[in-house]
C-alpha cells in the first residue's frame, strides 16, 4: 500500500477518513464534519460527471448528432423544460415533464407488480399439500402463515374474534420472518466491518515496513 | 450474440481439429463409426408472443440420444434462404433438449438482424463424436409480431379485473358511501410525532429514501409527504426534506406547497427546506445523520425505498433521541425499521397511508377495492392449494404466466 | 437507578465498544473458535480420506474472482489434503473469468507439496459451453481437451495414461458459483453415474440441500462456514478457519449483549413487583 | 389548463404504458425502449437543479457565516474540483488513473466503505435495545434472531438441532412472510399508480 510517494499520500488520506467516520461512533465531532461534507461535494460532482459522460451523451448526444434520431430531441426539450423551475414564474412548465415521468413510470409499474409481486407469488404458494412427508405437511404451514398474514393486511376489517385471531397469526408469522431476516444480515455486516479493519491493519504495516526501513 | 457464435465455432473447431489429430489415434478405434439416428419429426414456426424476429425450431430426440447407441453429442440448427441453397449453422444444443429458438436483432443494422416476413428453411443434425446424421429440410417459416402476448393472459385479466374494482369502488365513495377502515398504530403516531416536534420548537424531518420519482414506494411517499405537510403548515413546524435524486427534490416541493397551500399558509412554504444533498448512498446518508445531530430533529419520517442505510438513520435518529416512524416494502430492511424505530408501516401498510392521513372518501375506496382484491388473492389460494395436492393442473395453469 | 436497571439502559458506546474488540482483537492476534461440523461436510472429507494414494479426484474450480473470497479457502483445503495423501487431481476451470485464477491457485498448492504438473495433477484449464464439455468429458476428456492448459497433449502426459473419462475418476467435486453447479448434477451426475459433491457459496448453499436429501450429491460445502468446516477437518486451519472466528466472537458478543438487555429487563421488573 | 394539462398527459402516458405491455410487436417494443429513454433523459437534465440546490444552500451557509460554515466551504471545494476534473480533459477525463478517479476510490469509496460497516456496530446496538421480551411480538422477534445468529457458534450436540432448526425457520415461516408482504405491496403499489393515472391522486403535481 505504501509503495510510491503517490499512493502512500493517497491511502493516508483514505486512512484519516476512515477514522473520521468511526469517531462519528463517539459522538458528532470535527472530524466526522470534514469527511461529511467533503463527501458530499465529490460525491454530488462525481454523479453529475458521470451523468453527463455515461448519460446525456450515449442516450441524447449521439442518437441525435451521430444516429440521426431527431425524435431524441422531444426527451431534450422535456428536459430543459425542468430548467424552468428556476424561474417562479415559469415553473409550472416543468411539470409537463414530470407529468410524462411519472406517467410512464407508473403506467409501466402496474402489469409488472401485478405479474411479478400478486400472481408470481400466489401461484408459487399453490403447493401440493399431503402428509406423506414433512415437505407436505411444511406447504400447509406455509399457506396457512400467507392466509392469516395476509388477514392481518386487512384495512377495513377490525381485528376481531376469529379475523382477530387469524390476523394474530399473521403478525406472528412475519415477526418470525423479521427475525430471520435480522439474524441472516449480522454475519455481512460484521465482515465489512472485517475488510475495514484488515485495511487500516494493512495500512500500519506497510507504513511501518517503510519507516523502519527509510527512516531508522 | 457474437459471441456466442464465436464460442461454437470455436468449440466446433476444437472437435475438428481433434478429429484429424487422432486419426491415427487409438481412441478412434473404440469411437463411433456409425452415424447416430437422425431427430425426426422437425417443424420450424413463427415463435409465439414475439416482437417478429424469431423462428422456433422443435424435434423429435434422435434415437440414439439417451438410448440406443447413445452416442449423441449435440444437436445443430441449420437453417437456409431457399430449401436447396446453403444451410448455415445457427445454434447448438445439448442432448436431451428437443427446441431451439432462433432469435436474432431487431435493429436493421445490426450484423445479428433477423428478418421479420422472410421465408426461411431449417434442418436438425444429431452429432456423435464423428459423424453426424441430418433429418429432412422444413419449411419455409416466416417470423412476424403479435399484437397480444397470450402468455401474459392472467396478468391481463389480473390488471383489468383491479383496475375495475378501485375505480368500481372510488365511484361508489364519490356518491357518498362511507367505508369503514381499522386503526393503524403507525398513522395514529403521527400527529402525535407532529404534536411533539411543535412543542419542542424543532424541526421535522422526512426522509423520502433512496428510490427514484420512478419507484411506486417513493411516489406513495409523496402522498404521504402532502398530507404530513399540511399538519405541520396548521402547526406551523419546520419541515426538512433532504433529497438524494433531483427529481424526487422538484416533485416533493410541489407537493409540500401543495400541503401548504391546502392548510391555507402558503406564506409559510419555503423551498429551500426541501433540497438535494447528493445521488450516491452512503454520502447522502452521512449528511442525513449530520442534519438529525445538529438541527435537533423532533420528529424523523422515513418513507419510501430503502436499503442497507435504514438501520444507519434509524440508530443515529435514536441517539438524538427523536420519535421516529418509518415505512419500507423493501422487505429485507423491514426488520431493521422495526427494531429500531418506534413505528413501522409494513408493506402495504405504507401504501395505505395517504388514504389514512386525508380520510379521504375517495382514497378509502381504492382501500376496500385492495381489501376485495386480497379476498380474491386468498380464495384463490386456497383453491390452488386443493388443486396441486389433487393434480388438478388446469386450474394452476389460469394462474400461470409464460413469458 | 439499580444494577440492573443499569444493565438495561446500557449506553449504546458500551456496544459499539464490544463490537470493536470482538473484531480489532481477532484481525489482530488470530485466533481459533471451534467449528461445528455438519455432517454434509464430513461425508467430503471422509470420501476424500478413503480415496486410496494414486487414484484421481477430479476438481472443478468454477467460479471467478468475485467468489473468490468463499471459495478459494474451499479449493485450498481440499486440494491440500488430495496432495497430502498422494491422491492425484484431474482439474477443470468452467467459469469463464477463472482459469487463470485457478491457475495461480494450482501452482500455489502444488509447490507447497512438490507435484508436479502432468504427474500428480493435470490442469485442464478452460472451453467454452460447459454442459457440452461435461458432456464430452463423459466419452473422453481428451474430446474438449485435446491438450492441458499449458498446450501439452494429455497422451503425453504420464498421469492420463489409462485415464478416459468419468469412469477412471473417483468423483466430482465442484467448487462453484452460479449455476454450474447445476449441470455437474444434470449431466455428470445423471448422464454418467460419477459421484458430485459441491462447494457453494453462502447465498446459493440453502438451494442445494434438496440434492443432498435425494442423493445426487454426496456432500455440501457452504459458503465461508463450510468453509472452515473443512479447513477443521483437515487440520489446516487458514483464511476460512480465522474469518469465521471473528464472525463467532462477534455473534457472541451481540448476543451476549441481547442476554444482558434482558436479564436487566427481567429483574428491573421483578424489583419493581416486589416493591 | 395549467392544472388540467398534466393530469392528462399522465392519464394518456400511463394508460399507454400499461397497454404496451401486452402486446410483443417490435413497434411496441420500440416505444417502451424510447419511453424510457425519456425517463433517463429528463432525470438526467434534471441534475442541474440538484447541484444548484446543493451549491445554493452551501453559498448560502458561507454567505451568512452559520455555524458550521467553513465545512460549507469544503463541500463547494470538492464539488468544484470534481467537476473540474472531469470535463478538463474532455471524456477522457474519466479513465482509470486520472485525479478524478483517485479522488473517487481515495475519498469516495472509503468513506462509503466506513459508513457501510458503521452496520455492525448499529446492528449490535439495535438489538440489544429492541430485543427484550417486552411483549410476545418481541419475544417472537427476539427468539428467531437468535436461533439464527446461534446458527455459526458451535453448541455440541445442540447444533444439529439448530441448524434444522435455522433452516426451516428460514424456508417455512419466513417464505410465507415474504410472500404475504409481496402480495400486499403489490396490490398496493397498483393502487397507488392506479390512483395516479386516474388523476384521483395529485397532491404531487402541486398547487397554484
Amino acid at each position: 500500500m505504501v509503495t510510491d510517494l503517490n499512493t502512500a499520500l493517497w491511502n493516508t488520506i483514505a486512512m484519516f477518513l476512515t477514522f473520521c467516520i468511526f469517531s462519528f461512533l463517539y459522538k458528532d465531532n470535527p472530524f466526522y464534519k470534514i469527511a461529511e461534507h467533503i463527501v458530499v461535494g465529490v460525491s454530488a460532482g462525481y454523479f453529475a460527471v458521470i451523468l453527463y459522460w455515461n448519460g446525456l451523451v450515449p442516450k441524447l448526444w449521439d442518437p441525435v448528432f451521430k444516429q440521426g434520431k431527431w425524435y431524441y430531441l422531444i426527451p431534450g426539450i422535456l428536459g430543459v423544460m425542468m430548467w424552468t423551475r428556476f424561474s417562479k414564474k415559469y415553473s409550472w412548465i416543468s411539470r409537463l415533464s414530470i407529468a410524462f415521468y411519472m406517467g410512464i413510470a407508473t403506467g409501466v409499474a402496474v402489469p409488472l407488480y401485478v405479474q411479478n409481486y400478486v400472481i408470481r407469488q400466489l401461484s408459487s404458494t399453490m403447493l401440493p399439500v399431503h402428509f406423506q412427508n414433512t415437505t407436505g405437511i411444511f406447504n400447509l404451514l406455509i399457506i396457512i402463515g400467507v392466509l392469516c398474514a395476509l388477514i392481518y393486511f386487512f384495512f377495513s376489517k377490525e381485528h376481531k374474534g376469529a379475523m382477530g385471531s387469524a390476523a394474530k397469526v399473521g403478525i406472528w408469522t412475519l415477526m418470525v420472518g423479521f427475525g430471520a431476516g435480522f439474524g441472516v444480515t449480522v454475519m455481512g455486516r460484521v465482515s465489512l466491518l472485517i475488510d475495514r479493519v484488515i485495511f487500516l491493519r494493512n495500512y500500519f504495516d506497510s507504513f511501518f515496513t517503510w519507516f523502519i526501513k527509510y527512516i531508522l | 450474440m457474437r459471441n456466442n457464435y464465436s464460442n461454437q465455432f470455436l468449440i466446433l473447431l476444437i472437435i475438428f481439429i481433434f478429429f484429424l489429430f487422432s486419426l491415427s489415434n487409438e481412441i478412434f478405434a473404440q469411437a463411433d463409426t456409425l452415424p447416430p439416428a437422425p431427430p425426426t419429426e422437425v417443424k420450424a414456426f413463427d415463435t409465439p408472443n414475439d416482437n417478429g424476429h424469431s423462428i422456433t425450431v422443435v424435434w423429435k430426440l434422435s434415437l440414439d440420444d439417451g438410448s440406443g447407441k447413445k452416442n449423441v453429442m449435440a444437436y445443430e440448427i441449420l437453417r437456409s434462404d431457399s430449401s436447396t441453397g446453403e444451410f448455415i449453422v445457427r445454434g447448438m444444443v445439448v442432448p436431451g433438449i428437443n427446441s431451439y429458438l432462433d432469435r436474432g436483432a431487431k435493429e436493421k443494422e445490426d450484423k445479428n438482424y433477423f428478418p421479420p416476413h422472410k421465408n426461411f428453411y431449417y434442418k436438425v443434425r444429431a452429432k456423435s463424436l464423428f459423424n453426424y446424421s441430418e433429418s429432412g429440410v422444413v419449411g419455409p417459416a416466416q417470423a412476424y409480431g403479435q399484437w397480444f402476448h397470450t402468455g401474459k393472459l392472467p396478468v391481463f385479466v389480473g390488471t383489468l379485473a383491479f383496475t375495475i374494482m378501485v375505480l368500481t369502488f372510488i365511484n361508489m365513495a364519490r356518491k357518498g358511501k362511507e367505508f369503514y377502515v381499522r386503526p393503524l398504530a403507525g398513522i395514529e403516531a403521527v400527529d402525535e410525532a407532529i404534536g411533539r416536534a411543535t412543542e419542542m420548537g424543532r424541526p421535522i424531518l422526512y426522509i423520502l429514501g433512496l428510490g427514484s420519482a420512478a419507484d411506486i414506494a417513493t411516489i406513495a411517499s409523496f402522498t404521504i409527504l402532502n398530507r404530513i405537510a399540511k399538519k405541520t403548515a396548521e402547526h406551523k413546524t419546520k419541515i426538512l426534506v433532504p433529497c438524494n435524486d433531483p427529481i424526487v427534490m422538484s416533485v416533493a416541493q410541489e407537493t409540500v406547497r401543495a400541503g401548504y397551500l391546502d392548510a391555507g399558509r402558503p406564506d409559510m412554504y419555503q423551498e429551500e427546506n426541501i433540497f438535494y444533498i447528493t445521488s450516491m448512498q452512503f454520502a447522502y446518508v452521512a449528511a442525513v445523520n449530520g442534519i438529525m445531530l445538529r438541527e435537533q430533529t423532533a420528529t424523523n419520517f422515513y418513507l419510501g425505498k430503502f436499503y442497507a442505510e435504514s438501520l444507519i438513520l434509524a440508530e443515529t435518529g435514536s441517539v438524538a433521541g427523536s420519535i421516529q416512524i418509518s415505512g419500507t416494502d423493501e422487505i429485507a430492511q423491514i426488520p431493521f425499521f422495526v427494531a429500531a424505530t418506534d413505528y413501522t408501516l409494513i408493506g402495504e401498510e405504507l401504501y395505505a397511508a395517504s388514504a389514512y392521513l386525508g380520510r379521504e372518501p375517495l382514497l378509502l375506496g381504492a382501500l376496500k377495492a385492495q381489501d376485495l382484491a386480497k379476498a380474491i388473492v386468498m380464495i384463490s389460494l386456497v383453491l390452488g392449494a386443493l388443486a396441486a395436492s389433487f393434480h388438478l393442473d388446469f386450474f394452476l395453469k389460469l394462474f400461470t404466466v409464460q413469458m | 437507578m439499580n444494577f440492573y436497571e443499569r444493565l438495561m439502559q446500557l449506553d449504546r458506546r458500551w456496544v459499539y465498544l464490544g463490537v470493536a474488540i470482538a473484531v480489532t482483537i481477532p484481525v489482530l492476534f488470530p485466533f481459533k473458535v471451534p467449528v461445528y461440523v455438519t455432517p454434509e461436510a464430513k461425508s467430503v472429507y471422509d470420501f476424500v480420506e478413503n480415496t486410496k494414494p494414486g487414484e484421481i479426484i477430479f476438481l472443478a474450480i468454477d467460479y471467478d474472482p468475485n467468489a473468490m473470497a468463499e471459495l478459494h479457502p474451499m479449493a485450498k483445503a481440499i486440494m491440500r489434503q488430495c496432495f497430502s495423501k498422494g491422491i492425484k487431481l484431474l482439474i477443470s476451470a468452467l467459469s469463464q473469468n477463472g482459469p487463470g485464477m485457478a491457475e495461480q491457485l494450482i501452482s500455489e498448492i502444488s509447490k507447497e507439496y512438490n507435484k508436479k504438473n502432468g504427474v500428480d495433477y493435470v490442469y485442464l484449464g478452460y472451453k467454452p459451453y460447459f454442459a457440452i464439455v461435461m458432456l464430452a468429458m463423459g466419452q473422453n476428456f481428451r474430446i474438449p481437451f485435446p491438450t492441458d492448459y499449458y498446450g501439452n497433449p494429455l497422451d503425453s502426459l504420464p498421469m492420463m495414461d489409462g485415464v478416459r473419462n468419468y469412469d477412471d475418476v473417483k468423483c466430482v467435486i465442484s467448487i462453484v458459483a452460479g449455476n454450474i453447479a447445476d449441470y455437474w448434477i444434470n449431466y455428470a451426475n445423471g448422464r454418467y453415474k460419477v459421484k458430485v459433491a459441491l462447494g457453494v457459496t453462502g447465498v446459493m448453499s440453502a438451494d442445494y440441500y434438496p440434492f443432498l436429501q435425494s442423493g445426487q450429491i454426496f456432500g455440501l460445502l457452504g459458503g465461508l462456514k463450510g468453509a472452515s468446516e473443512y479447513e477443521r477437518l483437515t487440520k489446516q486451519e487458514g483464511v476460512a478457519t480465522e474469518g469465521m472466528s471473528i464472525q463467532t466472537v462477534a455473534h457472541l458478543v451481540i448476543i451476549g449483549f441481547i442476554v444482558i438487555g434482558n436479564i436487566g429487563f427481567f429483574m428491573s421488573k421483578k424489583n419493581k413487583v416486589k416493591r | 389548463m395549467r392544472r388540467q394539462l398534466p393530469i392528462f398527459i399522465v392519464f394518456i402516458a400511463g394508460i399507454f404504458m400499461i397497454i404496451q405491455y401486452f402486446i410483443p410487436h417490435q413497434s411496441f417494443e420500440f416505444i417502451y425502449e424510447y419511453a424510457m429513454d425519456w425517463i433517463i433523459i429528463i432525470g438526467i437534465f434534471a441534475m442541474l437543479l440538484g447541484l444548484w440546490s446543493l451549491t445554493r444552500a452551501s453559498v448560502s451557509k458561507v454567505q451568512t457565516k452559520a455555524p458550521g460554515w467553513g465545512f460549507s466551504v469544503m463541500t463547494l471545494f470538492g464539488l468544484a474540483l470534481m467537476l473540474f476534473l472531469g470535463f478538463y480533459q474532455g471524456n477522457k477525463s474519466i479513465a482509470e488513473g486520472t485525479h478524478f478517479m483517485d479522488l473517487f476510490w481515495y475519498i469516495y469509496t472509503p468513506i462509503q466503505a466506513t459508513m457501510f460497516s458503521l452496520l455492525a456496530f448499529y446492528i449490535a446496538s439495535a438489538a440489544y435495545r429492541a430485543f427484550k421480551a417486552r411483549t410476545i411480538l418481541a419475544t417472537i422477534l427476539l427468539v428467531t434472531a437468535l436461533i439464527i445468529m446461534l446458527r455459526l457458534i458451535p453448541l455440541g450436540p445442540i447444533s444439529g438441532i439448530n441448524q434444522w432448526l435455522a433452516s426451516w425457520i428460514l424456508t417455512v415461516p419466513n417464505m410465507a412472510a415474504k410472500r404475504a408482504i409481496w402480495i400486499g405491496v403489490g396490490l398496493g403499489a397498483t393502487a397507488t399508480c392506479l390512483k395516479i393515472i386516474f388523476g384521483i391522486e395529485r397532491a404531487y403535481m402541486g398547487k397554484d
